[in-house]
């Protein structure tokens, strides 16, 4: 006989607002096997789990339904909280009262009526509830981080500081990402390069961290502690193990005029390169799309000036699987093109550049190195624009997001640009300016009292190109809205910081989750920051939404210091709901005829083949399941002809009860 | 490809801008258009009616958009910019409010409903519709070194929400029509900008300054001429423009299709190309002598 | 018994079951939720852990048991959490649609919708839409009527008596007769699947023959049977040395069997007839296995006749309300005898799962709700498998045209995944496989 | 009475409360203060925002309803769509000027500077014209602008040429000027204007 137990939260007003949480649990008394059942303020809290834990205790309780929150947000919590008191926390099951009901009606009435019903509803599900044991799976103690920026880099070094073994993949062939592209930071305007460079040399020397350069995620197999990845390193045309860095080649190289990706096309480079003369491993690698060699067949100049015999034409792609225990996603993020803006000078103009350019532009490495002349005409800058929220806070043309970060690395410019050029005029254009974070208010009124940029607060209209120079159309909204007309020789774009184009496919391929912008989402965003809605899958970093430095470093920790906690366990504990094909004994029998479809239907080769020998001494075979294998979809349950699968925790009883509860 | 359109003139391509409708006529037969125009069409109220009328602006274009449909047809062509954005900005009213077209319908005293089901279309709709191959079909001259600015004005792009118009802030279907025509489209600033005409009559300062400002930024991109698809900015840059730009700063403003209507062989005259305030001859003059098949 | 006229009242408010996967659209039911959004309270949600997972008896269940409409959603094709769960379901949605299209199924009420974590409002939309598409169309009265109809009376007189008429067995073929002694002289065989001769029943019946003496009995194949019927599983297993005497459409049965591990084609010889019952040609069911589709007329699907493919197209242009009425009647004689599952060459499974009782899905007895049901989950059981031999509808004592619901989804196999049944024993099952190519027009 | 956000919602769909006073709408504005407008589009929008804002007193939120719909702004207006086009938040900015000089003619709050007395009598003669004769008529139509205005001498040096242009005869502008004198809707014209009326009452009745 069930003895269950109905608690009811109110969560503050959250649902006590909409739902009458008292008439619910009055109702609740009614229904068959309850026998204790009543409301609460906060369940969750502790005095909340503490009446849980005594009503257990006090009557019995064999089985506990909890109206409340998501089973997404607090189910794990009041398992917990069972379990505590010695009930199996599998007979523990959450009506979702709020995201479900409270939050999406109005109506009291309606409301608690659902209410009701989705309690009953889960009441009876409960009584066909069965107690469950967890199953224990072993981890390979390996990390993948994916992502060789900063964020990648930090979480690596922190990884291998505390044991792990870590495999760091890059799709490009220097670690660095963005950061690397920058001049200087905010806000202390220490030099992007001198406190990146030490991090990248750490990383590559690191003998617990294996460096996976040019090479790309392909696919992703597996589950928490044994996902199994296939990685595809792309030819590189160069053998690493033999080159020693020196560059030769890429003097010598006389295909010469390919738009450098890290300069952002505003210098050029040679078909075998090293990205920048910082980068980490300092090997170079032959762009395929434009080596003469690779394309016409003609040329071979670098591996005849190759003293190490380094050149290998003959390279090819390679794949290959790693087996690791966790993986970290620090992707990044881009920025959106100048094209994205036809109401700014047709968006193309070569003085119309994007602040990751005017990062190039003002860095001392950079192709005017560090002086601040426009690309058209070389001509030093004398009085800039920047143009704020390009694309952000656009919900009608472009993103509705704020990308966070441009307030303060469009402060960071001008004060750059007033500091190299003195008798120049800078010009911002801005909405409201954002910069809270440790010093960076400072920075921000800095900026304006001491070196003297001016702030509009004003969204640009339109801009008009003059020639090279650029006039931008836009109003004084603390003037009434007083029009103006601005000419600068230069103007820079804030462009809203987008996510990578094609994480949304590598997300997909491993089963996480992204929002609507295409940021990867996070199981909470409070909470839960680093982790993902896959169990062993974490995200540091840009790739979840726009960070700053600080922030993305601090991620990169946190997930260390999660992937650590995960490999200080001997062994994983995994949720026991998973397919199970009926048996009855003695002697063991089952009601499985052996057609196996569920063999055909199962995406984790998780369904076995056992015989079976009846009383008279004949014997078949029938389906059984690999515990270690089965991650519960269920779609062997629902294909299964005969319907000798179960899914524990989502049986044919409990989904019928549950109906029956409904309906 | 023969196609027929209910075809909606408006007052003003009867009034002081009929070389519109003249032009439209011969280059719509040269394509094998049908124009067939709406019985007792009414005004559509241009701005003066969705300025202080909101109520009426709907009923006659709902009034419009009624005829045509009892006439049997299911797209209309509105040369006229004005009169295109009230019909396509009350097409899109009830299209995404069926509560907005009932309420019409019922004014109307309309039975049978499906009024949103109706289609305008503005010359740069109509031009789009048409392949390249037929654009070119009745060419007998081309045009040669004539430089044009193409002039969109307001309301055949704006908003894009309306208007459908894939790049409102770049128009790019008149620049294709000059191209196919042997003309050569300038790149300029002023294609989308307003030339003031809803103050044609009201306020002088405001048409000036506007039109001044459109016919000072094709002369600097080096037009020799200027096309429109809307009367009232022919109004005001070719008309006004006597008023407000010095003899010797002028550049001739016409309609698209007088400029398709000259390559296809009709002659200024059939174009009505006289009723133009600024001289046109740079124009006629830049016609390629050989004849094309 | 009326609850369903009173929801005819005005103030209706519909029941609307929604059964949905955890990851995406019950993720996404929380964003809503987070977003507050506003809908209507009718949808109560059952939480799975994949569409995968939902099985068509979760969607019959709520509908007889009273719900007005039911909504089934999951990740986005590619979005799956398992990968391919989606896909299958959609597989399985596809099938099912088909067939309850022919049985005058009201398809508006089962609403099938991808959508995922991020799309907390196309969540709150499809509810909105479709409790008012529920609103509209009122309460399901016409299948709550027929689930609480309790009479059966039988089916008309004449077309019983056509079915008890008896007719005279026939000897079997000579040289069938000897080639069959021959192998079990030799040891071939040791047990034959083949029709025996009953003079005091008048009757021929499929029966196994385990030695070459009981052959005297051995008779020509009567119309309408299919000898695989006696198939039963633990046989098959445990019998290395098997024989059936088959035409075309045990062919194609013994070749679903092999699909479902059910036997060993190398260990059965087939003696091997046409369709007329002229014998062939002896071999194992490896070897012979084949050209099954060959041995049909060209262009039909399997073994279902082109006069009932003519018959469903026919009746398949009525409208929906009178197809319904049509079952609704002829639905009404069935007796729940099951002959139908007896007679049929595919069925398998020593138990039933509709016999089972935990949970017992639908009710066994014969009355509305245990006829109709029956009708959809025996067909739905056959999807994929039915090589359309016709032995169900000619052993139906209540002459329910079974063949019609089973060429529907012949039909749609073919039509939507390209798949026949009974043709190829080496594909995996057309329920076991998905292409991410297949349509899905009616899910939005 | 209905708050100025509410009569924009109701007409255009969209509303001026999501304004988040960026000011790209007059950034980009054909007029602005410099030509005429007392004030820039955004300031009309935080306008309206704050009668809304303070709609429980009701004499502070006329004043703010009062600083619209006497404003110059809402006149000088265009109506060329820029705003509307480039609205990061797709208010349709251009459709709530339109509410606006509706609502300024229906309270009898229009401006009375003499510009703005010209546009709102073009606006008028325009639409009398129409109820004349359900077509625009140029010629009456600058006709009885001219009678309403007093501005007689304006444009008439342009009509010489235009009939020499072709662009209007003498004895059709006799015909128009004589179509002055008719009043009330004509035949062609009536059913519109009832179905103004109705659509108009239906609104007001929401």
């Amino acid at each position: 006989m069930s003895r269950i137990g109905v608690f009811i939260c109110h969560c503050g007003e959250n649902i006590g607002k909409t739902v009458d949480c008292a008439r619910v649990a009055e109702e609740a008394k009614s229904f068959p096997g309850v026998v204790f059942a009543r409301d609460n303020t906060y369940t969750c809290s502790e005095p909340g789990q503490a009446i849980i834990r005594e009503a257990i205790k006090e009557h019995g309780l064999t089985a506990v339904v909890i109206g409340s929150c998501s089973p997404r947000m607090h189910e794990s919590t009041f398992r917990r909280t069972c379990a505590q008191a010695g009930l199996n926390p599998y007979m523990c099951e959450i009506a979702n009262l709020r995201e479900q009901c409270s939050w999406v009606h109005s109506n009291r009435e309606e409301a608690t009526a659902k209410a009701i019903e989705i309690v009953r509803s889960v009441v009876a599900r409960v009584r066909n509830n069965t107690p469950l044991d967890p199953i224990r799976v072993p981890i390979t103690k390996k990390v993948m981080v994916v992502g060789g920026g900063i964020a990648g880099i930090q979480c690596a070094l922190d990884l291998a500081e505390g044991g792990a073994e870590v495999v760091l993949v890059e799709r490009t062939s220097s670690l660095g990402g963005h950061m690397s592209q920058l001049s200087e930071t905010f806000p202390t305007l220490d030099c992007s390069q001198c406190i990146l460079t030490p991090r990248m040399v750490d990383a590559a020397s690191n003998p617990r961290i294996k460096l996976e350069m040019y090479t790309e995620v392909e696919k992703v197999d597996g589950y928490i502690g044994n996902f199994q990845v296939t990685l595809h390193r792309k030819a590189r045309y160069v053998d690493w193990n033999k080159c020693t860095g020196c560059g030769a080649c890429t003097q010598k190289c006389p295909q010469k005029k390919i738009p450098s990706s890290f300069d952002e096309g505003m210098s050029m480079r040679t078909a075998i390169s090293i990205p920048f003369p910082q980068a980490v491993p300092s090997k170079p690698t032959i762009d395929k799309d434009y080596c003469m060699k690779l394309t016409t067949g003609k040329c071979g100049v670098c591996s005849k000036i190759c003293k190490a015999g380094a050149i290998d034409y003959e390279q090819k792609d390679e794949h290959f699987t790693v087996d690791v225990g966790a993986i970290v996603m620090a992707t990044g993020f881009q920025v959106m093109d100048t094209d994205k803006f036809p109401y700014y000078a047709g968006g193309s103009h070569p003085n119309l550049i994007t602040g990751l350019q005017f990062e190039r532009i003002a860095s001392a490495s950079g192709p005017t190195s560090g002086e601040i002349k426009r690309p058209s005409d070389g001509k030093p800058v004398k009085t800039i624009a920047f143009v704020q929220c390009a694309g952000s806070r656009d919900k009608a043309n472009h993103v509705a997001y704020c990308s966070k970060i441009c307030c303060m690395y469009t402060a960071k410019h001008a004060t750059l640009f007033k500091h190299k050029v003195h008798d120049g005029n800078a010009w911002v254009m801005c909405m409201d300016v954002r910069t809270p974070g440790k010093g960076y208010d400072e920075f921000y009124r800095r900026t304006i009292e001491h070196d003297g940029v001016h702030y509009i607060r004003s969204r640009v209209s339109r801009i008009i190109p003059d020639g090279d120079d650029l006039i931008l159309m836009v109003a004084d909204t603390l003037d009434g809205g007083k029009q103006l007309q601005i000419k600068a020789d230069m103007v820079v774009l804030a462009t809203a910081a987008v996510p990578q184009p094609d994480v949304q496919k590598m997300a997909q391929t491993m089963g996480i989750a992204y929002d609507g912008d295409g940021w990867l989402t996070e199981v909470h965003p409070k909470l839960r920051p680093v982790e993902t809605a896959t169990a062993g899958i974490f995200l540091a970093g840009a790739c979840s939404g726009p960070k700053d430095i600080p922030d993305t470093v601090s991620q990169a920790s946190a997930v260390a210091a999660k992937v650590l906690g995960l490999f200080a366990h001997p062994e994983l504990q995994r949720e026991p709901t998973i397919a199970r094909v009926n048996r009855c004994a003695p002697p063991l029998q089952s009601s499985c005829v052996g057609c196996f479809t569920c063999e055909s239907v199962c995406p984790y080769k998780a369904i076995e083949r056992e015989t079976l020998r009846a009383r008279d001494g004949s014997t078949r075979q029938v389906a059984k399941v690999n515990a270690g294998l089965c991650q519960g979809c269920g779609t062997c349950v629902a294909t299964c002809p005969s319907k000798s699968i179960e899914l524990d925790g989502y049986t044919d009883k409990q989904i019928f009860a549950a109906l029956n509860g409904l309906v | 490809m023969s196609a027929t359109f209910a075809y909606y003139p408006g007052c003003s391509l009867q009034g002081t801008e009929k070389e519109y409708n003249t032009s439209l006529q011969l280059v719509a037969k040269a394509l094998d258009h049908k124009l067939e125009e709406i019985p007792n069409w009414l005004c559509c109220g241009a701005t003066s009616a969705h300025s202080i009328n909101h109520a009426l602006a709907t009923a006659l274009a709902g009034d419009t958009l009624a005829k045509a449909q009892d006439a049997g047809h299911s797209k209309i062509l509105a040369p006229c910019a004005m009169c295109y954005s009230r019909l396509a900005t009350t097409l899109h009213q009830i299209k995404s409010d069926p509560d907005k077209a009932a309420s019409l319908e019922k004014a109307l005293k309309r039975e049978k409903g499906g009024l949103a089901e109706m289609r305008a279309l503005s010359m740069l709709d109509w031009a789009r519709e048409l392949s390249d191959a037929e654009i070119q079909a009745p060419i007998k001259k081309k045009f040669k070194g004539l430089k044009i600015a193409c002039y969109y004005g307001c309301l055949l792009v704006r908003p894009q929400k309306v208007t459908g118009v894939e790049n409102a802030e770049i128009p790019q279907d008149m620049e294709r029509v000059v191209r196919l025509l042997g003309a050569e489209p300038v790149s300029w600033t002023m294609a989308t900008a307003c030339c003031g005409a809803s103050f044609s009559l009201s306020d002088k300062p405001s048409v000036f300054r506007l039109g001044r400002r459109v016919i000072e930024s094709a002369r600097k991109a080096g037009a020799d001429a200027i096309i429109v698809a809307c009367p009232m900015c022919h109004t005001n840059l070719d008309m006004r423009q006597t008023e407000f730009q010095a003899a010797d700063e002028r550049i001739p403003a016409i309609f698209i299709t007088q400029l398709m209507g000259l390559a296809y062989g009709f002659s200024p005259k059939e174009l009505g190309l006289e009723g133009n305030f600024v001289n046109t001859d740079a124009i006629t003059a830049a016609l390629a002598a050989t004849e094309e098949g | 018994m009326d609850w369903y006229k009173d929801m005819a009242e005005e103030n209706f408010q519909p029941k609307i079951v929604a059964f949905v996967c955890r990851w995406c659209t019950y993720t996404g039911a929380d964003l809503a939720g987070m977003s507050r959004l506003q809908y209507p309270p009718n949808t109560k949600v059952i939480m799975l852990p994949c569409s995968g997972r939902i099985d068509i008896n979760f969607v019959l269940r709520a509908f007889m048991q009273g719900a007005d409409g039911v909504l089934v959603s999951g990740c986005h094709p590619g979005d799956c959490h398992y990968n391919e769960g989606n896909y299958r379901a959609r597989r399985r949605w596809t099938l099912l649609r088909d067939l309850l299209d022919t049985l005058g199924f009201d398809l508006r009420r089962l609403k099938l919708a991808w959508i995922s974590a991020a799309e907390g409002n196309k969540w709150a939309q499809t509810v909105t839409d479709f409790t008012k598409e529920i609103t509209e169309l009122g309460p399901y009265t016409e299948l709550h009527e027929l689930c609480d109809c309790v009479e059966s009376p039988l089916a008309p007189e004449a077309a019983i008596a056509a079915k008890m008429a008896f007719t005279e067995a026939k000897p079997a073929e000579d040289a069938l007769l000897k080639t069959v002694q021959q192998a079990f002289s030799e040891e071939k065989v040791a047990k034959v699947l083949g029709w025996r001769s009953r003079p005091t029943l008048k009757r021929t019946s499929p029966d196994w023959f385990e030695s070459a003496e009981e052959l005297k009995d051995l008779a020509a194949p009567p119309a309408g049977v299919n000898v695989v019927r006696l198939c039963d599983e633990p046989v098959l297993a445990n019998e290395p040395k098997l024989g059936v005497i088959a035409r075309p459409r045990e062919l194609a049965s013994l070749n679903v069997l092999t699909q479902e591990h059910a036997l060993n084609p190398e260990q059965v010889t087939v003696f091997e007839l046409d369709a007329d019952g002229k014998y062939l040609r002896t071999g194992t069911l490896r070897e012979l296995s084949g050209e099954v589709a060959q041995k049909f007329p060209e262009g039909q699907v399997v073994g279902h006749s082109a006069e009932t493919m003519q018959k469903l197209a026919e009746f398949m242009q009525k409208p929906r309300a009178e197809r319904f009425a049509f079952w609704k009647e002829v639905s009404q004689h069935c007796l729940h005898c099951y002959a139908c599952r007896q007679a049929c060459p595919i069925c398998h499974c020593k138990k039933c799962y509709v016999d089972k009782n935990q949970p017992q899905w639908f009710p066994t007895a014969a009355d509305g709700m245990g006829n109709f049901s029956w009708l959809i989950v025996r067909a739905f059981h056959l999807a994929g498998r039915c090589i359309g031999c016709g032995a169900c509808q000619t052993a139906c004592p209540a002459d329910i045209p079974l063949n019609m619901l089973n060429a529907t989804l012949a039909k749609s196999a073919l039509d939507n995944f390209s798949y026949q049944a009974g043709v190829n024993p080496e594909v995996p099952p057309l329920q076991a496989d998905f292409s991410q190519k297949d349509q899905e027009t009616f899910i939005i | 009475m209905k708050t100025l956000a509410e009569l924009v919602k109701s007409a255009t769909g969209t509303t001026p409360l999501d304004c988040y006073q960026c000011g790209r709408c007059s950034a980009g504005c054909t007029q602005n203060v410099t030509e005429g407008m007392d004030m820039g589009p955004v300031r009309i929008m935080r306008l309206i925002q704050m009668e809304e804002a303070f709609k429980d007193q009701p004499e502070t939120a006329a004043e703010y309803c009062d600083r619209v719909l006497t404003s110059d702004t809402i006149w000088m207006c265009a109506s060329c769509q820029t705003c509307t086009q480039r609205c990061p938040q797709g208010i349709d900015i251009a459709g709530t000027m339109d509410v606006m000089r509706q609502t300024a003619i229906q309270r009898g709050k229009a401006a009375k500077s003499r510009r703005v007395y010209d546009i709102v009598s073009a606006h008028k003669a325009f639409i009398n014209c129409i109820r004349r004769t359900g077509k625009n008529d140029e010629v009456a139509l600058v006709g009885e602008y001219k009678m309403r205005t007093g501005n007689f001498l304006s444009d008439m040096n342009m009509a010489p040429q235009m009939m020499l242009k072709g662009k209007m005869s003498p004895f059709g502008a006799i015909g128009s000027a004589l179509s002055l004198l008719k009043s009330g809707p004509a035949d062609n014209v009536k059913h519109v204007f009832e179905a103004a009326e109705a659509l108009r009452k239906e609104e007001e009745e929401q």
